[in-house]
């Protein structure tokens, strides 16, 4: 298992370090090097969930890294942990990693960065596998931390523009508020568990030594680092703009798996959240589903509707973590990661074909001229539309209203009108891009089918967007059991395995089905069928909202006046307060003093001194202005002023 | 009224006072040194007359007599410099000798 | 052969006299390597790393009692270490000066014997002119070889970093009239039993703070820290190097060396108002570097920011705190160095530091782009790199303390603006388009062999100390229990 | 008839200057080389003299006291005359009337060592004055430079009414004890006569006369004005020995006034509470040093921020006096001893470049570093000595005179001092910029390099050299001061 395990993070790491040095200097500029390490990477995960899934033991092993206690305390340590959940994110992330690596073999060709790219994807593989891995929560951190580095790079791999270096720093800084919420928790946990490891975590929550408020902060400080990196609202401004990256980073590293971290995260710590926790997870979830399954609606650029989605679904797994769907949520995000994926690498297949032309109002009857892309993207759509039975996305959604249903109703609604919308703006995009005539003549005869390495991805995918729901493989791996042993908390929200688990309901099930085909059918049919006239008076009315929803709700610019224009504006207040202030301030009084005296002397002496000495010079400075001008040349003034301070001592000395 | 210590002590300080007046007040060198004069003199004064009333000895008188002799080589080489200045410059006010000040 | 390692740089300099000047760069590099070796045989010449070792001992000015005594224990060693390599790095960064060579190399290895100096002297007087000496070749060589406003920087330097140290030296002084002995370990183990280190009457609470102000110039934290933008900004290249890399260190080694283990109640009584210092010094410290549009400023102010974990650390008290103050002292030494060599490699080639006016340099220099965003990147507290192990040990510590624990949450917005301040001057100086003139290749060639020796050396140490740490820590890990318990009885003391 | 051993210098000194007079007059015209030679001759064999002699506690003549300080500063005065007259060598004061230039010097060398001996005040008085008189001339001897007229005659105005000032508190104190005799002015004090407000009266007008001798603020006036109009090395010669003598003789005064030790500084530690005279002292050295460096930063003239240099160093030797203690005290001679290396090296290397530049103005010194580098980073280390920075002895100077503050409790009082310490690194630092290529307009003139001739050579190495010696290693010569001071605090 061990052995396994390093294969997965060192195949990659390898392929990163030759890579990124060598890779100008190799064979096809090393691509094909890269693609195989990740396979191999991919093989190993495999055989993990194999193994898995026969029933084996979670695995732990764990290495003492330093000891900042300076041994009085337990070194920190940095560690592997398997268990089923573990599997299935390895198995996700792998196998997604591994088709955009291929994908982008194609895609990618003629940049001149070609290399480099290959070797930022191998880094963020490694640093996604470290996050999963990792046993404890630092290590974790630390994963999370670098793939916020290679999104970094990879958004802004083409940052020769000013848009892709932009969104890149947006991203970066955003998850970064996030992840104050991390720190906060890591140390807030370590100050009350004395350790990092999930297990002496939840050791430590049920001992009552992580108790509240840490537990309620530490929880907090989780979900709000869970909220900067998973886009939630209202952190999720950097998702849609990091779509300036290349498509295939859009597909892993911002639909499949490093926004899913944050899901992933709150998952693993579910035994220690605590019912004030979970129902801001689950509201925060729900309120960004509806929020931009909105905004999606009015998006044109095929990638930022994309965006959205990916945005709305990942608060529909919040949703089912924070209502205790423990199982519904992560599986859920495995399926998103397949139908995500591919959409994007779909769209990426469209955009690759249309010249890099991302508008869709240019787009349209591209399933002709693009078949495989085409089919495989409506197997995206009705998977993340949830259309019943055969797809994936049905199961993993359904569970989700299931849990919502049963624990906060009002939620439940939400949800349920999300999912219309869902299914709505998805068909919306399908029928705007696949759909109807072309509306650009020009971009439409550039069309072509994509190469076979971007197809194939396209096809397993498509593939797994169906079929990934079928058989009992991931209740076998998302087994609550994982973290039902840790459970029995009174802090936390669920005490037993029974609370995590909830029945499908028919109910519940019909209203998702009807939500899921009601929002496809009224999408297609408006958008394919009622044509321009029609659509723009059913529009009319809600060209108000249409406004708002486009402008997303105005997020940017609210941050902009209330975030970035004050904390440059204090920025710049400093500026000139460290200058003049702390270090003028002193001046100033001193040039004042200095005048005054000088005037009061009878002589102005407006030299202005250059100003060197500040903190400990004024003083010395009036006082030597003073003496200066008693230093008049007049023998007769020398003697009266000695003679006058000789007489004021002897009246002193006469008086004291 | 016999003429005790107390009043031989008031009028040297009157002359202390006096010489310390003219040294402060006139511009003329000449003058000042003058009033050096009388600021010695009135500490000669002082000497002696402690002396006089004291428990005896001729200490003060000795010192009175040293004071003298300095006082006359302290106007001589005082006279010089003046001189010197005068040679110099024609007049010897010295309000006006302030060439080194700051 | 501690002796040796401190005055192997003055044979060095009467070298750097006697010889061609041409010659003056090549024996200041093979002095540093030399001393680089001798201070790895130190390291390898080490039983344990807490007791004091490599003792020399001697009589220097009897009538007085004051000794040669030098000897380094762990938490001496890791800053000989960083203070024998950044220098090393620093002299090959100097190979290109050609204004009075000789003078500058001579002076350089002056400051290199007082820097070593500092860190192994065991006498209290001795550490103080060791401490004084280095000010003389770093103000000659701020002020002659330095930037336009070199002349106001360097007596701005000097006049800030003296008005310190007499602060210090009167601390100095009434520790010696009350302990009787100039022996540091002597005075430490005399506080550490409760003796009275102080004569009668006077105040342990004011001499702290005295001694605090002395070293926390150098450190230097917030009020007084004005001076270092301006030293920093005139400095030439290697000396901003290790300004940055190794005397702002020196702060922090007197406040862990002298101050705390000194005075542990008076450091336990004033540890709210120094993490208040320290939090203003991160939180505004990162703003206003926000706000700079010269680029070694900026590095300036990021300094005075992260160097303000350091006295945060110090004040939380926390073993894991004064451990990641200290690391944090390693940390920055390298990380700073290096991001002052890449200030200074585009000043080579640019003529100026205005960020505004810099853009795309990523495509014109690859090499240096790759180097620069490693040095930002880990100045910023990235995973795998020194600052983060720093950070985070010294955050996490922080946060332990229940006295200092507010000041934690408030160095949060420091580690944001941090990221802001970073990537913001990233952005613009290396990405976007690349503007004609830097795409000369004749005038703007990606970095030179020798910057790359002095660049890559650098990173890779701080990819060691941040992948593994313990090489490090290992060496002063002693220290932190230690001055912890001692703050701990101190403060169990002050509440009773 | 007493033994004459403790006059011995003091007679070697004058028969020198008999000798000096003689030679002068055959040779008239002529470089006075001869005399010159002489003259050292005498201050050597006078200093080595005293420098061998045993100190003796014994009043002879009941006037002159030779104990270990009175011949520790018979050494001192023999050592700056000598080194002066070296100095002045090649000098411009040397080349007129050269013989009557070295006559007057050994007089008021001579009227030093008297000073620093007495123990009776008619010969206070009188050593004062035979200090006093040839100093004013020394500083006119040019006769046909109006600057130096103008000092001089500054000179004698302030210096004659300060004397007559502290003549006039001499009479008073005479009259109080019914004696000329410190000794029996001390036991006059156990009597109780320091609670008489006359005594007061006699205790200030007597410190005026000491402050104008040893230039402390607010008698000082003289002093920036005379050292600027007088030949460099004259004004070495009175910042250094004349102050010296001062010093001592004030040490005697309050020797006999204040009884044993000050003691223990309470509270805040500024003024000690006890005796009158020291805290007419102590207000002296806080105003001197504070004003003396303030006044200070703003000088551009070599010589005058010298004097005004000296002037706050005036300051911090007072404070030795303030606290009076063992240790200040023996910090006190230290520092002189500091003091004479630093500013005789200032004010000759500071002749050096004015008789080439025929101006001591910093722009006179601008790129000397150029000229000549020895030179340059000489007075570089003097002027790091003078501000008190390791390694230098001007620090261990102020480091062991502050201890001794500091040791008696006044805190207040050696904080205030080293702060005043950082004040002046930025005027002393303005000569070190003005020589290295610190600002931008320098390095467009090209400089000629100058060579020294071997005496300059000499004399600066032999100035220098101590100040940087003595700086690393000063335990000798700490013992040395120990020992000078030991006999003078009774009790």
């Amino acid at each position: 298992m061990l052995g396994l395990a390093l294969t997965i993070l060192g195949a990659p790491l390898v392929g990163f370090v030759i890579q990124f040095f060598l890779g100008r200097r190799l064979p096809g500029q090393g691509a094909w090097l890269t693609v195989a390490t990740i396979f191999a990477s991919f093989v190993s995960a495999v055989v993990i969930m194999a193994s898995q899934l026969g029933g084996a033991d979670p695995f732990h092993i764990s290495w003492a890294w330093f000891d900042p206690s300076g041994g009085g305390g337990t070194p920190w340590t940095v560690g592997i942990h398997i268990d089923g959940l573990t599997a299935v994110m390895l198995v996700v992330v792998t196998l997604v990693a591994f088709l955009v690596h291929l994908f982008s073999t194609s895609y990618m060709k003629g940049d001149p960065k070609y290399y480099l790219f290959f070797a930022w994807l191998q880094m963020f593989s490694v640093s996604m596998l470290v996050l999963v891995l990792a046993d404890n929560l630092l290590h974790l951190f630390m994963g999370w931390e670098l793939v916020g580095l290679c999104s970094y790079k990879l958004i802004g791999f083409w940052s020769e523009k000013p848009a892709p270096g932009n969104a890149a720093r947006k991203a970066f800084i955003t998850t970064r508020i996030g992840d104050l919420g991390m720190v906060v928790a890591i140390a807030a946990i370590y100050m009350t568990a004395g350790s990092f490891e999930f297990s002496k975590i939840f050791e430590a929550a049920r001992s009552g030594a992580l108790a509240d408020p840490w537990i309620t902060i530490a929880g907090f400080g989780l979900f709000f680092a869970a909220m900067g990196k998973s886009a939630q609202a209202p952190l999720h401004v950097w998702l849609p703009d990091a779509m300036e990256g290349p498509t295939p980073v859009s597909a892993l590293i911002h639909a499949a798996t490093m926004v899913a971290a944050g899901v992933y995260l709150i998952g693993r710590f579910m035994p220690i959240l605590t019912p004030d926790v979970l129902t801001v997870v689950a509201t925060v979830g729900a309120v960004t589903a509806v929020m931009a399954g909105f905004i999606a609606l009015a998006q044109d650029d095929i990638k930022k509707v994309l965006a959205y989605s990916t945005v709305s679904q990942l608060g529909y797994m919040f949703l089912g973590l924070g209502v205790g769907a423990w199982h519904a949520g992560l599986f859920h995000l495995t399926t998103h990661a397949f139908f995500k994926a591919l959409m994007f690498l779909g769209s990426g297949s469209v955009i690759h074909a249309c010249h890099h032309e991302q508008d869709m109002r240019k787009m349209g009857g591209l399933l002709k001229k693009m078949p495989i892309t085409g089919w495989t993207f409506l197997a995206g759509v009705l998977a993340i539309a949830g259309l019943p039975f055969i797809t994936a996305g049905f199961f993993s959604k359904d569970a989700i209203l299931a849990g919502a249903w049963h624990r906060l109703p009002f939620l439940y609604w939400m949800a349920l009108f999300g999912a219309v919308l869902t299914a709505f703006y998805m068909m919306r995009l399908f029928a705007m891009t696949f759909l109807g005539k072309p509306r650009d003549q020009h971009v439409h005869d550039h069309a072509h089918e994509s190469p076979a390495s971007m197809t194939i991805p396209l096809l397993i995918l498509g593939a797994l967007a169906i079929c990934a729901g079928w058989g009992a493989w991931h209740g076998i791996l998302l087994n609550p059991e994982i973290v039902a042993d840790a459970m029995g908390v009174t802090a936390t929200g669920f005490k037993t395995v029974g609370d995590l688990e909830f029945e499908h309901s028919g109910l519940v099930a019909a209203m998702a089905i009807t939500a899921g085909v009601l929002g496809l059918l009224g999408g297609l049919y408006v958008f394919r069928f009622m044509g321009g006239a029609a659509l723009d008076r059913l529009k009319r009315p809600f060209a108000g909202l249409e406004k708002v929803f486009h402008r997303k709700f105005g997020f940017d610019e609210l941050y902009r006046e209330i975030a970035m224009r004050p904390a440059y504006g204090l920025a710049k207040g400093f500026r000139v307060v460290d200058e003049k202030g702390v270090d003028g301030a002193v001046n100033v009084i001193g040039r004042f003093a200095r005048d005054t005296l000088a005037a009061l002397s009878g002589r102005t002496d407006r030299r202005v001194v250059d100003g060197a000495v500040h903190l400990v010079g004024w003083v010395p400075r009036v006082l030597g202005a003073g003496m200066n001008a008693l230093q008049s040349g007049r023998v007769r003034f020398y003697l009266s002023v000695s003679a006058g301070v000789l007489a004021l001592a002897l009246v002193l000395g006469r008086i004291l | 009224m016999t003429i005790g210590l107390m009043h031989y002590l008031v009028v040297g300080a009157a002359l202390f006072s006096a010489g310390l007046v003219t040294v402060l007040a006139r511009r003329n060198a000449v003058a000042i040194l003058i009033g050096i004069e009388l600021m010695l003199n009135a500490a000669n004064l002082n000497l002696v007359a402690f002396d006089r009333y004291g428990p005896g000895g001729v200490r003060g008188q000795v010192f009175a007599l040293f004071v003298l002799v300095i006082a006359a080589a302290e106007a001589a080489v005082a006279l010089a410099i003046l001189l010197n200045v005068f040679d110099a410059r024609d007049r010897i006010d010295v309000d006006a000798m302030t060439n080194l000040k700051g | 052969m501690l002796s040796l390692t401190i005055f192997l740089p003055v044979v060095g300099l009467l070298l750097c006299w006697a010889l061609p000047a041409k010659h003056a760069r090549a024996i200041n590099v093979v002095t540093n390597v030399a001393v680089l070796v001798l201070v790895l045989m130190v390291w390898g010449g080490m039983q344990g790393m807490e007791t004091l070792q490599h003792v020399e001992k001697a009589d220097w000015i009897p009538a007085v009692g004051i000794q040669w005594h030098i000897a380094v224990d762990g938490l001496s060693l890791s800053l000989l270490l960083l203070t024998a390599f950044v220098s090393l790095t620093a002299a090959i960064a100097s190979w290109g000066i050609e204004k009075n060579p000789r003078g500058y190399h001579m002076l350089f290895l002056l400051l290199l014997t007082g820097m070593l100096g500092v860190f192994v002297a065991m006498d209290l007087f001795l550490f103080y002119v060791f401490w004084e000496i280095m000010l003389l070749p770093m103000y000659f060589l701020i002020g002659m070889w330095g930037g336009p406003r070199r002349q106001y920087a360097s007596i701005k330097f000097f006049l800030y970093t003296l008005a310190g140290s007499v602060l210090l030296l009167a601390g100095l002084i009434l520790v010696r009239m009350g302990a009787n002995t100039w022996s540091i370990p002597e005075i430490v183990a005399m506080a550490k039993s409760g003796q009275s280190i102080l004569p009668e009457g006077v105040n342990p609470s004011l001499v702290f703070v005295a001694m605090f102000i002395g070293f926390a110039v150098k450190v230097p934290t917030f009020p007084f820290h004005t001076w270092l933008p301006d030293a920093h900004v005139e400095a030439p290249t290697p000396i901003s190097m290790i300004l940055a890399g190794v005397l702002l260190k020196m702060g922090g080694y007197g406040l862990m060396r002298i101050a705390y283990p000194f005075f542990p109640e008076a450091a336990a009584g004033w540890s709210t108002a120094i993490a208040i210092i320290s939090v203003i010094a991160i939180v505004y410290g990162a703003f206003v570097a926000l706000a700079q549009t010269d680029f070694k400023k900026m590095i300036a102010y990021s300094s005075v920011s992260h160097m303000g974990f350091v006295t945060l650390g110090l004040a939380a008290g926390t073993a894991e705190a004064i451990n990641g103050a200290m690391y944090m002292m390693l940390a920055h030494g390298t990380i700073s160095a290096m991001l002052f060599m890449i200030v200074g490699v585009i000043y080579d080639r640019a003529h100026h530091r205005d960020i505004d006016r810099f853009g795309g340099l990523a495509w014109a220099m690859p090499k240096y782009f790759l180097l620069a965003s490693f040095a930002f990147f880990a100045s910023l507290g990235l995973p795998g790199l020194s600052g983060f192990i720093a950070e985070m040990t010294t955050f996490i510590g922080t946060f332990k303390s229940d006295s200092q624990r507010w000041a934690a949450w408030a160095s949060l917005a420091g580690i944001v603006m941090t990221a802001a301040y970073y990537l913001i001057t990233l952005q613009k100086v290396y990405l976007g388009k690349t503007p004609a003139v830097y795409q000369d290749k004749s005038h703007y060639p990606d970095l030179s062999k020798r910057e790359a020796a002095v660049l890559v050396p650098l990173a890779l140490v701080t990819l060691w100390m941040g992948i593994w740490p313990a090489t490090a820590m290992n060496l002063y890990a002693y220290f932190t229990t230690n001055l912890e318990s001692l703050l701990k009885a101190a403060t169990v003391g002050l509440g009773s | 008839m007493p033994d004459l051993g403790p006059l011995v210098p003091s007679i070697l000194l004058t028969v020198a200057a008999l000798a000096v007079l003689l030679t002068d007059l055959l040779g008239r015209g002529r470089r006075p080389v001869v005399p010159a030679v002489l003259a050292i001759a005498g201050f050597v064999t006078a200093g080595l003299v005293a420098w061998g002699q045993a100190p003796d506690t014994a009043v002879v003549f009941g006037v002159l006291r030779a104990d270990a300080f009175g011949l520790a500063m018979t050494v001192f005065c023999c050592l700056v005359g000598a080194l002066t007259v070296v100095a002045t060598m090649r000098g411009e004061a040397f080349r007129t009337p050269g013989g009557e230039y070295l006559l007057l010097i050994l007089a008021a060398v001579l009227g030093m060592i008297i000073l620093s001996m007495s123990v009776d005040l008619v010969t206070l008085y009188l050593a004062f004055e035979t200090v006093s008189i040839p100093s004013y001339v020394l500083v006119g001897m040019r006769r046909s430079d109006l600057k130096a007229n103008e000092a001089s005659m500054k000179y004698v105005l302030f210096g004659a009414v300060s004397s007559a000032a502290m003549l006039y508190g001499l009479s008073l104190l005479v009259g109080l004890v019914g004696s000329t005799s410190l000794d029996a002015l001390s036991v006059a004090m156990t009597n109780g006569i320091g609670a008489q407000p006359i005594f007061w009266v006699a205790c200030v007008l007597m410190a005026a006369g000491f402050a104008f001798k040893i230039s402390a603020v607010p008698f000082h006036f003289w002093a920036p004005d005379v050292y600027a109009g007088a030949p460099a090395a004259v004004g070495g010669f009175l910042a250094v020995a004349s102050k010296a003598a001062g010093f001592a003789a004030l040490i005697r005064v309050v020797a006999a006034v204040v009884p044993g030790q000050v003691a223990q500084a309470t509270g805040a530690g500024w003024l000690p509470d006890g005796p009158f005279l020291l805290q007419v002292v102590g207000v002296l050295a806080i105003l001197s040093m504070t004003f003396g460096n303030a006044a200070a930063l703003r000088q551009t003239e070599i010589k005058r921020l010298l004097a005004w240099s000296s002037i706050a160093h005036a300051g911090y030797i007072l404070l030795a006096i303030t606290v009076w203690s063992d240790s200040t005290l023996a910090g006190l001679v230290l520092y002189l001893v500091a003091y004479l290396f630093m500013n005789l090296a200032a004010f000759a290397i500071a002749g050096m470049v004015i008789r080439r530049q025929g101006s001591g103005e910093m722009s006179a010194f601008r790129g000397l570093a150029r000229r000549n580098v020895w030179l340059a980073v000489a007075l570089a280390i003097v002027m790091f000595s003078l501000t008190g920075l390791p390694p230098f002895f001007g620090f261990v100077g102020k480091l062991q005179l502050f201890y001794g503050v500091f040791a008696k409790g006044y805190i207040a009082l050696g904080v205030l001092g080293l702060l005043n310490g950082v004040v002046s690194l930025y005027y002393y630092m303005r000569v070190v910029t003005a020589m290295f290529p610190f600002s931008e307009q320098e390095g467009e003139e090209a400089a000629t390099a100058w060579r020294l001739p071997l005496a300059d050579k000499l004399l600066s190495a032999g100035l220098v050299a101590p100040v940087v010696l003595f700086g690393l290693f000063w335990s000798p010569l700490w013992e040395w001061a120990k020992a000078v001071t030991e006999s003078v605090i009774g009790g």
